[in-house]
């Protein structure tokens, strides 16, 4: 059956039709909007035409579990996110706070952190920095129980846009937390 | 009188299905057969229009209403314009009784014709489409934002609940020794034993040079890390402190 | 400012973020998503460029009511519909002319719909054209009752890919409908 349209429209009908479409679409689709009058191999052969048009763009033809699409890149992502309203989610009080702690005092254990806080501190809560890569643990405190000792790391600083941690907003009027913690570390293995 | 102002009983269901109302009737009358208004036999229409209204009156007693409505005010019409006009000029100033129905023709005309065109341009979803390509919604999954001034919010949070109220300055200073704490534990960490020089190499700031002998000093004081050395002038190592410490108990 | 992004580069963003996004994107969208590091004019050149790439294809750049917007071309919504032969709802006249009479004479309450139409307003046809996001109630007006007044929506301008109601079709002159008053609704009160 002759198909009336040349093979440069069937490209554009078929690129307009991905673009038009909020699911992917399989090749039963795509016959269907040729009336099936373009075979498998040739829909498919403009599918490899197009993917190759679409090479260098933002967006790219892929073949999902149910036909193709074509969607953005994710290293275009970091862009799309600036337009995205939704305001970027924070970290809890507990995570803010521990993390202050360990910014300020570090090198510091758990327990240091807890005893400031006054509260237990979840495992949770330092997994959380550990994955995002901003507090590491940099040795043991040698006391019973050789609890894990935590500072902060480059990375940290890098996406706090801090060269070093001088940079650290001072707080030179905040009354210290510490004064009688420290005197405590000190004295927790007394000769 | 033009056929279509005799409108058959059956055809009712039609009428009300082809106009929107008493209005819309009128308006293709006029259109219709090039009316003028007061060529419109009104005795006749409006005795029409009250079979109509007579047979709506059981299924769409609104619309049989406005049916009415409309019979009356054209009865009206007609009846002002036959009056005979007074030849004082005040009676010359009062309105044609017509202007108020010729200027809600001229407007629902107006309208019709409006929703006409705006059914005609071309619409989303009808006759063209969004173009887009699918956003992986997993590929943003985003992190919490974190300010320095967080930190500090942090803690004056921590110092205002705070019990202990005693007086301590955190100073830069403070600070860097700190920092240097940190970063020798790191080395060590990763070395084991470094030879104090070493630890010590390219360093070329004095200041960073003291602070960072400080903060040797205060992990030793701290018992985070051991200094030994086997003879006098002997290199000095640096490392972690020893694991089973004789203090432990 | 220094941009460290290539021109070609930005047209990709530009381009990108058009295909991401469900809804037009203003002016100020696209400065955002650059940072700010690039100007309205430098924007805007690259929305030309952009638009001369799509012509010849089967999606086109518009600029509507809320912004830019990539669409595809009616000359194509013929294949589109083998895909989806579903179409919108048709409206029915009395939705049509509510539509017109809010979108010329807004803003109108529903009495001020009735004494044009002469005829009573369901609230479903009003229900109808706010569900489509058409229509909203955008205030009352100060009388007894205190009915609300209603208005078209940025939506509807949108979707008729209108950018403002300057765009919407003139209204022809109506031929008077009598002969001795010729245009008469204008000369309310002849001498």
């Amino acid at each position: 059956m002759a198909l009336e349209l040349g093979i440069a429209d069937a490209k554009i009908i078929l690129e307009t039709a991905l673009l038009a479409s909020p699911a992917p679409l399989g090749l039963h689709d795509l016959k269907r909007l040729f009336n099936d009058e373009l075979g498998a191999d040739a829909i498919r052969r403009l599918l490899d035409e197009l993917r190759e048009d679409w090479s260098g763009r933002g967006a790219e033809l892929v073949c999902v579990a149910s036909g193709w699409r074509l969607q953005t890149k994710a290293a275009y992502q970091v862009y799309l996110d600036r337009l995205n309203p939704e305001k970027p989610p924070r970290y809890s009080r507990a995570v803010q706070e521990t993390l202050a702690i360990i910014a300020y005092r570090q090198p510091v254990t758990r327990g240091d952190i807890e005893r400031v806080r006054g509260v237990a501190v979840s495992t949770q809560v330092l997994k959380t920095l550990e994955a995002r890569g901003w507090i590491e643990v940099v040795g043991q405190r040698e006391v019973p129980g050789r609890p894990a000792l935590y500072a902060t790391t480059r990375t940290f600083l890098d996406d706090l846009g801090l060269r070093s941690l001088d940079e650290l907003p001072s707080l030179d009027r905040v009354e210290g937390l510490f004064a009688d913690q420290q005197g405590g570390s000190e004295t927790s293995s007394p000769a | 009188m033009p056929r279509d102002l005799y409108i058959p009983p059956d055809a009712l269901a039609v009428i009300l299905e082809a106009f929107e109302g008493p209005l819309d009737l009128l308006l293709y009358l006029i259109r219709r057969h090039n009316l003028d208004v007061l060529d419109i036999p009104m005795a006749e229409v409006t005795r029409q229009y009250m079979a109509y209204v007579e047979m709506m009156r059981a299924s769409r007693l609104e619309l049989a209403a406005e049916y009415l409505l409309m019979a009356a005010l054209l009865i009206e019409i007609k009846s002002r314009m036959l009056l005979p006009r007074r030849g004082d000029p005040e009676a010359a100033e009062a309105p044609d009784p017509r202007a108020e129905l010729v200027r809600r023709l001229l407007e629902y005309e107006r309208m019709k014709q409006a929703s006409w065109q705006l059914a005609g341009l071309p619409q989303i979803d009808r006759d063209f489409g969004r173009a887009r390509a699918w956003v992986e919604e997993t590929a943003r999954q985003r992190l919490p934002q974190l300010e320095p001034a967080d930190l500090v919010r942090a803690w004056m949070e921590l110092a205002s609940r705070a019990s202990v109220t005693r007086h301590h300055r955190v100073t830069r200073e403070e600070l860097s020794v700190r920092s240097h704490m940190a970063r020798i534990l790191r080395r060590l960490k990763a070395h084991r034993l470094v030879e104090f020089g070493e630890l010590l190499d390219g360093l070329f700031d004095v200041r960073v040079l003291v602070v960072s002998f400080l903060a040797l000093l205060e992990l030793v004081r701290e018992r985070l890390v051991e200094i030994s050395q086997q003879a006098p002038f002997a290199p000095i190592y640096v490392g972690l402190a020893s694991q089973g410490h004789p203090d432990g108990a």
